[in-house]
């Protein structure tokens, strides 16, 4: 990010960046959709997929990061996965049952439960995403014009 | 007595405690954060080890019989653990803030520009 | 389906409201859906309160799993009563906040700055309400980090290091929590409040059990402001907004005493807080020491808001001393002060709020005179002011009565006396803003302004004719707090 | 015994972070700190934590340490009073932590009661009750999915106060960056 690197140094880090990005985001969506099976999650997959979103601004520069995932996208988005969970819970509320009960939404049972947890996942993985990408471009845009 | 069964729960409270004197004797703003994970850390350490069972494996069903880990710590710990990245994430907010504003991070310059006001 | 769901709907839908705002992304759109939600959330603790009075307590069990598995929402007359209050605010603040915010809060950041005090309104009342102890310490923290969000909007520099400050201080105390958490955990295999209780019973001389007590105690504490923990406060509401420092002084402490006495009274149980860990002797010397200390210390302020947050801090020991005395009266106090001093604070702050929008600032010099000017807006704060220093028909007077009174039961004289002395010192501190306002001319260098717009006064006067209607009709508060002191104390119906 | 290694380890790297003043060495030792307790996680049988721990700690959280270095600064004062009253403070309650550990059930003692009550129910009947294997996820998400919700909330919070405090501006116009060169 800084000025003082060599345009080498930037090279090496590209390449690298290139190598491993898609590879990156391809893993959070894997952890994303197989929490249910083996370690993993929406909070892990948001993590994970935020890396490497920061891995490829530290490679080709926090400006062309943005342009790719606008905040003003970013941001709406973050709301949205709240309102996906919630609108999870809500649903079952909806449908007779209290709020955030799955079993109301499908039959049978288990399908309602994983269909509830699929989509309360998606709603933890977008939000967990969105806002910290967010947080990372808040800082490292005062970071970038750093004295 | 078994005091062996305790150990582990007192070498967590020391690194508890080494954070909680970092928070409380740093006068540096950034620097007092850095603590504070290292404090909250050590208690999700002090929470997992409690739900481990002798022989036990990760709490993911498998077909050959097990004894699982109790999930539930695990649980409130993931919840704990973002809890925990969002106030370093606000405080450190916060912090880049104060630098701009006083041009300093350290509690003590930060008191003098407060008082020469 | 409403009336099944409303323990649910009283936290979902102020927090569900947070993220709508953000996508209204304009400040008065924002506002609008605040306010309604507010406005809402007040009806729905009303319901609340009328189903728990006509039925007993609410349980309500989150994904339809029954507690201890799953998460479950638990009404009872003393948790209906504090979202009253908390609700009963939110609704006068959110919609004064409209000019206030405009006038204090830069325009790109108001959206963000509704989405904060509804989630900070959502937190307080999901803690209010919540009968698991995990829970409670997420909801902690959405309303804390929302809180520190919302002082560092201030205009002023300090308000970024008061809010890095609470925010430290905060943090420790909800870490502290999180340990006293994890070792009843530890004890129990349980978080569900009344199934903890129930496990406690047989545990007493646990020292593990011990130490969770203390920590909580400290943790809840420092989020009370509980003297000598109380070092983050003044700052917090003296350079926070001015509708932010309404909304905290008149919620925030309450709902931590609130969450004191769950611990006390139902986790830990009576016995055990008071009889093996004997917290009164060290709630009532400090409550005494509090009162009196910070007292004199707010004497001797000139910023209004500094005042009263000292002031705040003596208020809340108030609470904390009818707490330690550990009677059905005692403990009626305690739960009127909450809810008075709330109504007090409130119309305080609201007041000086509507000060600071005309004249941008609330020291005392610069205040000189401002009563011909705003005879309206001060008016107000002087029947608050009446109601804090505890004169008959006000709100302020039921709740030192029955503290009085809890205190004659014991024979302590002198801490009548002392509760005594400390309402002549309030009587001190106010009347240096009433002189100044009142008898003291105009500044040369301040402009003359006028009466404050109605938006602000509306909400102000709604809280102060509030601190004189429930000064004289006390069936409401009086009854409510009574029963939940005698069920607090194990005692009732 | 590999946890009594770790945990050495993590002592040393804590006491390290305390007497280092050169900050970006004290947040690469938190994040090594981060990555030592990861590990740990997954001896003690928490895979997810470990996991998140680790994205966490030492990615995120060390990115977001290392952007506010940039900006305030690598070097700490050296401070002018002895820290005796922290030192008192902190010795109180690790010494309260310590009494209180002497009734505690013993580490991983089959018959501690967080094995005996509620937990028995996640690991039995989960995979039938929810349907799938992962008993953590069924846990999080479901029996307790009202805390996930909160937690999803806290981490909206928190991106709603770092915007409010910093914000993040438009995209500058190529004009703008060209002046400031």
């Amino acid at each position: 990010m800084r000025q003082t690197h060599s345009d080498k140094d930037y090279q090496v880090l590209q390449v690298v960046a290139k190598l491993l990005v898609p590879y990156i985001l391809l893993f959070a969506l894997y952890v994303q959709f197989h929490g249910d099976f083996g370690p993993g999650g929406g909070f892990q997959a948001g993590v994970i997929f935020a890396a490497g979103v920061i891995l490829y601004a530290m490679a080709f520069g926090l400006d062309k990061a943005m342009s790719l995932l606008s905040p003003q996208v970013l941001r709406p988005l973050a709301a949205l996965g709240v309102l996906i969970y919630g609108g999870t819970g809500v649903a079952g509320m909806f449908l007779g049952g209290h709020f955030l009960d799955y079993y109301v939404l499908a039959t049978p049972p288990t399908a309602g439960q994983h269909l509830g947890i699929f989509l309360v996942e998606l709603g933890v993985g977008l939000t967990v995403t969105c806002v910290m990408l967010l947080i990372f471009f808040a800082f490292a845009q005062r970071a970038e014009q750093a004295p | 007595m078994n005091w062996v069964g305790l150990y582990n729960y007192w070498i967590v409270i020391f690194l508890m405690m080494t954070g909680f004197y970092i928070v409380v004797s740093q006068g540096n703003l950034v620097k007092k954060l850095v603590g504070l994970n290292l404090f909250q850390t050590s208690v999700f350490i002090q929470y997992i080890s409690m739900g481990k069972m002798p022989g036990g494996t990760a709490p993911i069903e498998s077909s050959a019989p097990a004894v699982y880990s109790n999930p539930l710590p695990h649980v409130l710990i993931l919840t704990a653990i973002v809890v925990g990245v969002a106030t370093t994430a606000l405080g450190l907010a916060l912090a880049v803030r104060i630098k701009q504003a006083y041009g300093t991070v350290e509690e003590d310059r930060i008191r003098e520009e407060d008082r020469n006001v | 389906m409403i009336a099944a769901n409303l323990p649910a709907l009283q936290v979902v839908l102020p927090l569900l409201s947070a993220p709508l705002c953000v996508l209204l992304g304009r400040g008065r759109a924002a506002w609008l859906l605040a306010t309604v939600v507010s406005w809402l959330a007040l009806a729905i603790a009303a319901a609340l309160l009328r189903q728990v009075l006509a039925q007993g307590a609410v349980h309500y069990a989150f994904g339809d799993w029954a507690a201890p598995w799953g998460i479950e929402y638990v009404v009872d007359g003393t948790a209906a009563f504090v979202l009253l209050i908390v609700a009963g605010i939110a609704a006068t603040v959110f919609p004064y906040s409209l000019l206030s915010v405009e006038k204090e809060v830069d325009p790109e950041r108001q959206a963000l700055f509704y989405a904060a005090m509804l989630l900070c309104l959502a937190g307080l009342l999901g803690i209010v309400i919540t009968g698991d102890a995990f829970n409670l310490f997420v909801l902690l923290e959405i309303s804390a980090l929302s809180t520190y969000t919302l002082v560092s909007l201030g205009q002023d520099r300090r308000a970024l290091t008061a809010a890095y400050q609470y925010l430290i201080l905060g943090t420790i105390g909800a870490t502290f929590i999180l340990i006293g958490v994890g070792l009843l955990y530890m004890l129990t295999g349980t978080l569900n409040m009344a199934d903890l209780a129930e496990r406690i019973e047989g545990l007493h001389q646990s020292r593990t059990l011990q130490t969770a007590f203390a920590f909580l105690v400290v943790g809840i504490g420092l989020k009370l402001a509980l003297f000598p923990m109380h070092l983050w406060l003044p700052n917090a509401y003296t350079y926070a907004p001015s509708a932010v420092s309404a909304l905290l002084s008149a919620t925030a402490t309450k709902v931590a005493v609130y969450v004191l006495l769950r611990f006390l009274f139902t986790i830990f149980g009576t016995w055990f807080s008071f009889s093996d860990m004997n917290v009164d002797w060290i709630l009532i010397p400090l409550a005494l020491v509090a009162t009196f200390s910070m007292s004199l210390v707010a004497i001797f302020q000139n910023n209004v808001k500094r005042m009263l947050a000292y002031s705040s801090v003596a208020q809340v020991a108030y609470m904390t001393l009818g707490i330690g005395i550990v009677t059905v009266t005692g403990l009626t106090a305690a739960l009127l002060h909450l809810f008075n001093h709330a109504l007090i604070k409130g119309a305080l702050f609201l007041a000086l709020g509507a000060v600071f929008y005309r004249i941008g600032s609330v020291q005392l010099d610069r205040m000189q005179g401002i009563a011909r000017e705003m005879p309206w807006t001060m008016a107000a704060f002087v029947l608050a002011a009446l109601s804090l220093i505890g004169v008959p028909m006000t709100v302020g007077f039921v709740s030192k009565w029955y503290l009085i009174l809890a205190a004659l039961e014991k024979g302590w004289w002198l801490v009548v006396v002392l509760i005594l002395i400390t309402s002549l010192m309030a009587v001190v501190y106010l009347w240096r803003v009433i002189e100044a306002a009142y008898f003291r001319p105009r500044p040369a260098d301040r402009e003359a302004v006028s009466e404050a717009p109605w938006g602000l006064l509306l909400p102000t006067w709604v809280l102060a004719l509030a601190n004189l209607y429930l000064g004289i009709d006390t069936d409401l508060s009086v009854g409510v707090a009574g029963e939940a002191a005698q069920r607090l104390m194990g005692l009732g119906p | 015994m590999i946890d009594i290694v770790l945990l050495t380890f993590l002592a040393a790297t804590a006491i390290a972070v305390v007497r280092h003043r050169n900050l970006f060495a004290v947040v690469m030792l938190a994040g090594i700190y981060s990555l030592l307790s990861a590990g740990l996680f997954v001896t003690l049988d928490a895979v997810d934590v470990a996991f998140t721990e680790a994205a966490v700690g030492a990615g995120i959280s060390t990115v977001l340490f290392l952007a506010t270095l940039a900006l305030t600064g690598p070097r700490e004062a050296v401070p002018v009073r002895k820290p005796y009253l922290p030192m008192v403070v902190v010795s109180i309650t690790g010494a309260a932590l310590i009494w209180g550990t002497l009734d505690m059930p013993r580490f991983a003692d089959p018959q501690a009661p967080i094995h005996q009550h509620v937990a028995p129910r996640y690991i039995e009947t989960s995979p039938t009750e929810i349907g799938i294997p992962n008993m953590v996820t069924s846990v999080l998400a479901s029996y307790r999915g009202y805390d996930t919700f909160g937690e999803v909330t806290v981490i909206f919070t928190a991106g709603v106060g770092v915007l409010a405090l910093l914000g993040i501006r438009r995209k500058r116009s190529s004009k703008d960056a060209a002046e400031k060169e």
